[in-house]
């Protein structure tokens, strides 16, 4: 199996998707002739044409909302916002539309389609090209978020997002995108949407967390694991609609639950994670369900030494998820 | 003097059916306004004064392939294109049959995939980008079908008309945006909307034809929209035309427009009621002999007469069918 | 002191502070001669004229953005959005720019823009005219997000959002428009963003929620009474950010704690109540956090029994907050 | 022949202080590459070829009264306005004394209240409507102040600047629409963007005089702003004006844009270097004998040379005061 970086699984998976199905196509700014910003798209202008990989005009409802159109008559389109930041002027066409396009017309119509988008921060790209956009449409039903943390479930998530009947924002962690390498099979398989997964067994504590803070708590869990300390590592994978049972599981079975984002802590997927768990698994709690976050201030700065202060990091997982298990 | 639809090439019986069809939409909409006073239906939206551009439109098209994208009102277009009163009554009662949403939506709220009626929402012109869309969809799988989206007036400042139409420009597609300018936005006057005099005057910044035309004329609308769609099926790109009509009644059953335009105004419009002007063309070319035109009457009357008893007698939905079709396999209802 | 309706708090809000600051002005779709199609502005463009009671072209972006810049430079614009639903294409300027132009100028610029929407279901409005929107803003630091149950609670909010130096969502139930009555003092008055009210006070259980949902919860808590069960309901006001002393306070208090919304459940603003409360009342608690909310669908349905179905009422809450008692 | 800026009305001085702020743009640019290349500071976005529409615009209004709203090449704009070279080697060490952001923000987002530089995001296109929203202010103010807004031709797609445009139009407002035309949106050439010909095609959908003029000559710039600058306080309204020039560098220092245009384009367009032609016409006009101008290129020099030091050896914020100002009164930082 080929080690692969995060961003590669990303081209991976378009080009076989576009090899697969001749309805899958890509728009976006700079997605053709350039290969994209992140390079996310390189190589697809030259193999489908630009026919599949459209180079759009700066305007993301458009981008959006032309996409929606093109589902709704049977294509796969995989539209790509050029960063997360710039979703926000296609959240009228992505909330309104996209997210109800089934409900409305009574299964008579579907929206089958991809938004892909370079997400989160650690990159200095300052406040508007760092941030976790999530937590805006993590209360849609009729999307689905993916936010993967590994080139592995990039793959098989996305091409599982591209064949999927209903739309899906797929969120890339932009810092993952390099510094993430891991096994990939170059064999065609799909992740299933709608399942977080247990990236790390462990019975001492849990952490449930997503993108490129799993990264983070396996580091820490192997230096608490010599220790002694076991820590179970849960990956949402997707983080709407959440997948109340494995979060369930595994804070019923450690009952010492950490919750870890990037994104703001008020108003976040994790805090939704802590509602469940607070619903469903109060009694086999041993500790109060703690929440690592960024700090509720509008985005991450450019300066480095805010940005840092900001930003999650291996240390602060590791010092939070200790003090979970001492507790 | 030759009659106008010969000299567009319209036979005569298309010409009768357009008569009909525009007959149907408004007396349809007539008796919505009814069922609302008398309290049967909660709520209505209307097209009157606006039949002629939607009927001259729709009938322009290719009426088995292309697309069309309606706007609220738009009760002349989705009844060219095969909804039927039933339907629409259904939708109006909101009943678990209505084709629309199954009772989901408001009315005026289309969607029929089997007619390629595209599923519509209440936010206004989103669905300019979804036309460009399927034009593109369409293009890349070399078909010939052409998109057609209506909006009004008001609607045409919305970023999304702008963004779609420019897209459209830009990879030549065939669409064509129809606006229905009735000269307001539920209170708020065209001069307060449109920087331009005009919405056509806008088409020149996506680099495509641009038209102002009567809107009270089905004939002069389908004579735009026939050259629209010619254009676009011969790979040309896309059209704006911008049809001139009135909105005869308030915005809708909730709206009052005395309270910011004049009865006067309004009965003055009435003077070039679509209906009337375009009953007198098909009377004076003969296609409406007066038995005839009783009899039409007749049936259309039946006809709303059976539909309004068979949706009102219809069943709603079942209540916790509200969780069902979230996503695809959720026939069984959502979580709760 | 005069029994009024909300919306007519809502007017005398707004009459009150244009009479107060001429720096307050009103723009809208309808909003001037119309009145609004609530009537909520009714009377205003007469009195203030047209150049402070705005009519708008159709474009929420521009009635955003145009607010937006007028705030920068010292105005005070209270811009209605004209149903909550079509806020969406404003999510641009209201996330990206009002919230953010405090921080990015380092203090250097504000934006002191009141926006506000009617939302909120149980009208018929099917689904683009009875949604709840908060959630999509719930989470983005620098903006403020106040939803008033009562009459004296909307002049009083209104008139703060109004003088607030930041920027405020201010959505108002538009179920609560002609049914809510209540005392409203002719007198100036603000209360404060920021701070949840307790609208009863009780020992037993405790209901957290706004809106609308409060007077079914006081309704609910009045039978419960009845019966011995002394309910506390805390009124959350402001449901960004989120008053979290008040809220760890009546539920260390009760320990048993049902939070209501109107909207979907998951990723709402009980969401992250529960969550707040499961960091630091856990010991504290009797019983797991109940959420009651709408189900998981887009939006409410149109036809009555389905709209039912969704929406909140007295009976569903009441039959919520008897179980919780009885835990 | 008489001289332009003579015809102008725009005095010797000006000229020469018009040319002395581009060339101050221009080597500070110029730096900034440097810097970038040299590892010290991480980002660089330029406006190298765009200076002469910068200046030219910035000289004809009031820069004491009126308001800009600059997007991120404008460092001519800002520069007029009263920013200084070392405010902005300030942003770009991204330090605490940075006026735009306190090192916040990027380069290229600007923002100084004292000098009616209006704070800027990276979304484009969203100061449009914030350049219409302070027109509306100033004139409920009566007051007689202009807004200027720039952005690119790309940037002329968003929805923002249709729906701002409009909203101006119809209250016209004293507004400039400035679109900086410099062929790309990153590696998407204005084919591939624009379907108008033109981006001032545009101007007529929103009731405004629009132009097309030559980006290259400040002198034009001028006139055509100074035209619309008198317009605006007239009480006439708004005007859109379209620059035409060429983005000299890559679109930022992280672009490579070797894969999407040729080198010779690139040179070919050097040829008409903004910088190159004035320098041209003030030496022409008598106003640079060559002692002057090496004496200005050693001042500026200096200038960049000190503002350089002086930023790079400034203390960045400290940490926690990332916490500070997200409402009033969070001077002492938000809750974590
Ligand atoms: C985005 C959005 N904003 C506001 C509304 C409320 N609204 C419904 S119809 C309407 C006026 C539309 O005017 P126009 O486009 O001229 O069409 P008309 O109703 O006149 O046919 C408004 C403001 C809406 N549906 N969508
Ligand atoms: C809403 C939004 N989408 C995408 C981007 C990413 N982006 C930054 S600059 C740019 C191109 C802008 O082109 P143009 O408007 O022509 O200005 P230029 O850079 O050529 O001066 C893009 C796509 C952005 N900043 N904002
Ligand atoms: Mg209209
Ligand atoms: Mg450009």
């Amino acid at each position: 199996m080929p080690v692969i970086s995060y961003i590669d699984a990303v081209k991976m998976a378009l080009r076989e998707e576009m090899e697969r199905d001749r309805n899958v196509f890509i728009l976006g700014e700079d997605v053709g002739k350039k290969g994209g910003v992140f390079k996310a798209t390189e190589g697809l202008y030259e193999q489908f044409g630009e026919e599949r990989v459209l180079d759009t005009p700066l305007a993301e409802s458009a981008i959006a909302g032309v996409a929606i159109g093109a589902a709704m008559v049977g294509k796969r389109p995989v539209a790509e916002m050029q960063f997360a930041d710039f979703i926000m002027p296609a959240v009228n066409q992505i909330i309104s539309e996209a997210a109800r396009i089934r409900y409305r017309s009574n299964n008579d119509w579907s929206c089958p389609l991809v938004v892909r988008a370079p997400y989160g921060g650690g990159i200095h790209g300052a406040l508007y090209h760092s941030q976790s956009v999530e937590a805006v449409f993590a209360n849609q039903p009729g999307l689905k978020i993916v936010m993967p943390s590994t080139p592995y479930d990039v793959k098989g998530l996305l091409k599982a997002a591209i064949r999927d009947e209903d739309p899906v924002l797929f969120f890339e962690h932009k810092k993952a995108y390099r510094s993430i390498k891991g096994d990939v099979p170059e064999a065609d398989y799909v992740l299933p949407i709608g399942k977080a997964d247990v990236k790390r067994k462990g019975t001492d504590i849990t952490v449930i967390t997503y993108g490129l803070c799993v990264h983070f708590a396996l580091g820490a869990a192997e230096k608490l694991a010599a220790e002694g300390i076991e820590t179970e590592v849960v990956d949402l994978r997707t983080v709407y609609p959440l997948d109340k049972q494995a979060i369930i599981e595994s804070a019923s079975k450690t009952g010492k639950v950490l919750l870890i984002t990037e994104d703001n802590k008020e108003g976040s997927i994790i805090s939704e994670v802590a509602a469940i768990i607070a619903e469903h698994c109060l009694f086999d709690l041993d500790a109060p369900i703690q929440r690592l976050a960024g700090p509720d201030v509008p985005a991450m700065p450019y300066a480095l030494p805010m940005e840092k202060y900001f930003m999650m990091n291996p240390e602060k997982v590791e010092k939070a998820m200790r003090e979970l298990a001492e507790f | 003097m030759e009659l106008k639809h010969k000299k567009l090439g319209i036979a005569d019986e298309t010409v009768f059916h357009m008569y009909e069809t525009m007959l149907i939409t408004r007396r349809l909409d007539e008796r919505m306004w009814l069922l609302n006073r008398s309290g049967k239906i909660p709520f209505v939206v209307s097209g009157q004064g606006q039949e002629a551009a939607q009927i001259g439109a729709a009938f322009a098209l290719n009426r088995e392939e292309d697309f069309v994208l309606p706007y609220y009102r738009d009760f002349g277009v989705v009844l060219a294109f095969g909804m039927t009163v039933k339907d629409l009554m259904l939708a109006a009662f909101a009943k678990a049959e209505d084709p629309n949403s199954g009772g989901r939506q408001m009315p005026g709220h289309f969607g029929q995939k089997k007619n390629r009626i595209v599923t519509g929402s209440s936010p206004v012109t989103t669905q300019v980008p979804h036309a460009v869309g399927i034009a593109l969809a369409e293009k890349m799988d070399k078909k010939q079908t052409v998109s057609l989206v209506t909006f009004g007036e008001g609607s045409s400042n919305q970023g999304d008309f702008h963004e779609g139409a420019n897209f459209a420009g830009v990879h030549k597609l065939p669409v064509i945006f129809l606006c229905e300018n009735n000269q307001y936005a539920i209170s708020v006057p065209v001069s307060k909307q449109l920087a331009s005099v005009r919405v056509s005057d806008r088409a020149a910044g996506y680099g495509m034809p641009g038209y102002t035309i009567d809107g009270n004329d089905p004939l002069e609308v389908y004579k735009y929209v026939k050259e629209a769609a010619d254009r676009a099926r011969r790979g040309e790109g896309p059209s704006l035309i911008e049809t001139m009509t009135y909105r005869l009644t308030p915005h809708t059953s909730d709206d009052d427009d005395r309270s910011y335009r004049s009865a006067e105004e309004v009965k003055k419009a009435k003077l070039s009621d679509p209906l009337d002007t375009f009953r007198s063309y098909v009377k004076e070319a003969g296609l409406l002999p007066d038995e005839k035109e009783e009899q039409l009457e007749k049936s259309i009357l039946t006809m709303i007469n059976e539909a309004m008893e068979y949706a009102e007698n219809a069943p709603f939905a079942k209540p916790e069918s509200a969780l069902q079709f979230v996503y695809a396999g959720t026939e069984q209802g959502a979580e709760k």
